[in-house]
């Protein structure tokens, strides 16, 4: 029973692998000891989980199809449609059933199979190629293409690649022999990448993004650099008249937007005493680690 | 100063550069009085490569250069420095990659329609976060949709000279053939000539058997 | 598999590391079951060293283990590779940047979170070691996440006087208001087939708006 289900477990999961047997008409759902099994024991069991990991394992209606036609060893250019069409169905009822998300993708194509084995039943005039043309055309070219893709991803995932095949080098140089000089960058390309991250974020439709003017940010962060060497400044200290008013109250919003998001805190000895400031507790040591010059 | 001999400098060049050196690049090592000839550098690179047989690093031709990196045969062992596995690619991923690498410039939806399936947003991000793909354009058709094409560093991650190098696409057998017709194989569309050649610069080979 | 002799595999993981190694490093390449003695680590180290004996690179010993590293003889050639290179950044590391200027203080949670996708440990090292990026907090959270900030450096490296000299978000999904002149041309290590367009970045930022 054991090893039954680990076998099922393995065919189940791999089609590609089962497909290789070269079994023709019916797969055995399992080979236990080198016999094959071809139905199931009335009492096996299953586990969800296992066949939901099968039918994910399809890139998609035609992967499913193709499928199909491989593990049954038929030819692709001259496919029996009602006989693929029939267990395609069970296979997407089977999702249905398991309450898979079930793609869009999966149901065009019952209905395509449908409209195809109809036309199949159809006699068809022999007199004109083009109109007579087999109705199964279209879709076999769109078989064909999908799997010379499948097979070309496999190929590539098969080519020799950096990070697992090979490394590249990269020795070291003395010391002091080499300033690498960095890359120049041009603030228009960093708007631009902003632009663009901004844009897949979607938040551009957010108001609070928009209002929120730049000076804050900015007083947040030097608000935040005056407190670094950690221990308490005095309320008032962070103030800075000479600014004006505007400049008060950004001082004054920084602070509450720090204190909101719990990176500073307040602290009052009694009613009435001054008022001050801290970073919340001691950093981890990365706090230290601030450029050296 | 004495100069060191040229080998020596294309050596110490291509193990530090962290990626391949075109031959101008490596010309451009030398100032203009002292610049070798093209086939001097070639000379080098034959002579380091020949080496490097037997030893556990190689010089292989990528993306029109040249690089040295660590021999697959060794490659399990130096992977043990970095914690990380090497990423396993999903099939959705790299059957998107090589429509765009056999089929470029290419838009998402003529992936989509050969996949059959919808193309996700996280693959295309993934693909150029990777920078194996690039936006090159847009198709002058409604939604002027983006066209995606390979980048050289896709060619220096999967060791290849060129697209010419990618394994030839497998050929379609023509559906009329079996309504009687004549079987017309279509050519296969996309890169050129099936390159059998390693691009690993000579000797590999032999080395690799070496126990 | 066939293991590779010891020297081959203790050469490819010196040369291929970045970094220094450590005996006990070497060791961990190992497994258990053909984990070699150290003297005869310590003996591959020692024909190694001989072997690059007039060649391009050596084997140093240093702080914390041994590494391979450029000879200094030939170091003034290979340091002309970082001339010439100027290497661009990527656009996730841009991406980054902007994100922590418009909105810092920002952890890197926050940041992936509008990003989307992780961001490398590289990108924030390459940031700080600019001197255009620092720590200047913790979030009170779970992991106490380091909250980033830009400097004084990043004002003057870009010519503002301060962060309110940056365009508004507002105006930023108008590039036309703040593009001005050309845009710096991009990467000469794009993309492997001709690009239909001359300035491929701009065009797509520009149909990108395009409803």
């Amino acid at each position: 029973m054991n090893a039954l289900s680990e076998a099922e477990a393995t065919a189940a999961v791999e089609p590609d692998a089962s497909a290789a047997l070269g079994v023709q008409q019916e797969l055995p759902l399992a080979i236990v000891q080198g016999m094959p099994f071809l139905t199931l024991p009335q009492d096996l069991y299953i586990p969800p989980d296992a066949l939901e990991v099968f039918l994910e394992t399809f890139e998609g209606p035609l992967d499913l199809l193709l499928y199909l036609i491989r593990r049954q060893n038929l030819d692709i250019l001259d496919i029996p449609i009602a006989r693929i069409t029939d267990q395609y169905m069970e296979y997407v009822e089977l999702m249905r059933e398991l309450r898979l998300e079930l793609a869009a993708e999966y149901l065009l194509m019952a209905a395509m199979l449908a409209e195809i084995k109809s036309r199949m039943l159809l006699p068809r005039p022999q007199v004109d190629a083009e109109e007579g043309a087999d109705p199964r055309a279209d879709l076999i070219r769109r078989l064909q293409e999908y799997e010379r893709f499948k097979q070309a991803a496999a190929d590539l995932d098969a080519l020799p690649r950096l990070e697992r095949d090979h490394f590249v080098v990269e020795a070291g140089v003395p010391p002091g022999c080499i300033q690498r000089r960095p890359p120049d960058v041009d603030l228009r390309e960093v708007l631009l990448a902003l632009r663009e991250v901004l844009a897949r974020a979607e938040l551009f439709s957010s108001h609070r993004v928009e209002k929120e003017p730049l000076s804050l940010r900015e007083r947040m962060s030097q608000v935040l650099e005056r407190l670094h060497g950690g221990g308490f400044a005095r309320l008032t200290d962070l103030f800075d008249p000479s600014e004006g008013r505007p400049g008060v109250v950004v001082t004054f919003l920084a602070l509450l937007e720090l204190i909101k998001s719990s990176v500073l805190e307040l602290v009052q000895s009694e009613s009435f005493a001054p008022i001050h400031v801290k970073l919340r507790e001691r950093a981890s040591p990365e706090f230290h680690e601030q450029p050296a010059a | 100063m004495n100069s060191p001999p040229l080998k020596t400098i294309i050596e110490a060049a291509l193990i530090a550069a962290g990626g391949p050196l075109t031959l101008d690049q490596l010309l451009g090592l030398f100032g203009e009085d002292e610049r070798p000839e093209r086939a001097a550098i070639l000379d080098s690179l034959g002579e380091l490569a020949a080496d490097y047989a037997g030893r556990g690093i190689e010089i292989a031709e990528v993306a029109g250069g040249y690089r040295v990196q660590v021999r697959a045969s060794v490659a399990p062992w130096v992977a043990r420095l970095w914690d990380e596995k090497a990423s396993r690619y999903s099939r959705a991923l790299l059957e998107t990659l090589a429509l765009i690498a056999y089929r470029q410039p290419i838009t998402r939806g003529e992936i989509e329609d050969v996949r059959g399936v919808t193309v996700s947003t996280n693959i295309i991000k993934t693909l150029t976060e990777r920078e194996w793909v690039r936006v090159v354009g847009h198709r002058d058709v409604p939604g002027r949709p983006a066209l995606y094409a390979t980048t050289r560093r896709f060619l220096e991650y999967f060791g290849l000279r060129s697209l010419n190098d990618l394994p030839p696409l497998s050929e379609i057998r023509d559906p009329e053939s079996w309504l009687g017709g004549e079987l017309v194989s279509r050519p296969p569309d996309a890169p050129v000539p099936p390159s059998p050649s390693p691009n690993v610069l000579l000797t590999s080979e032999q080395t690799e058997n070496t126990p």
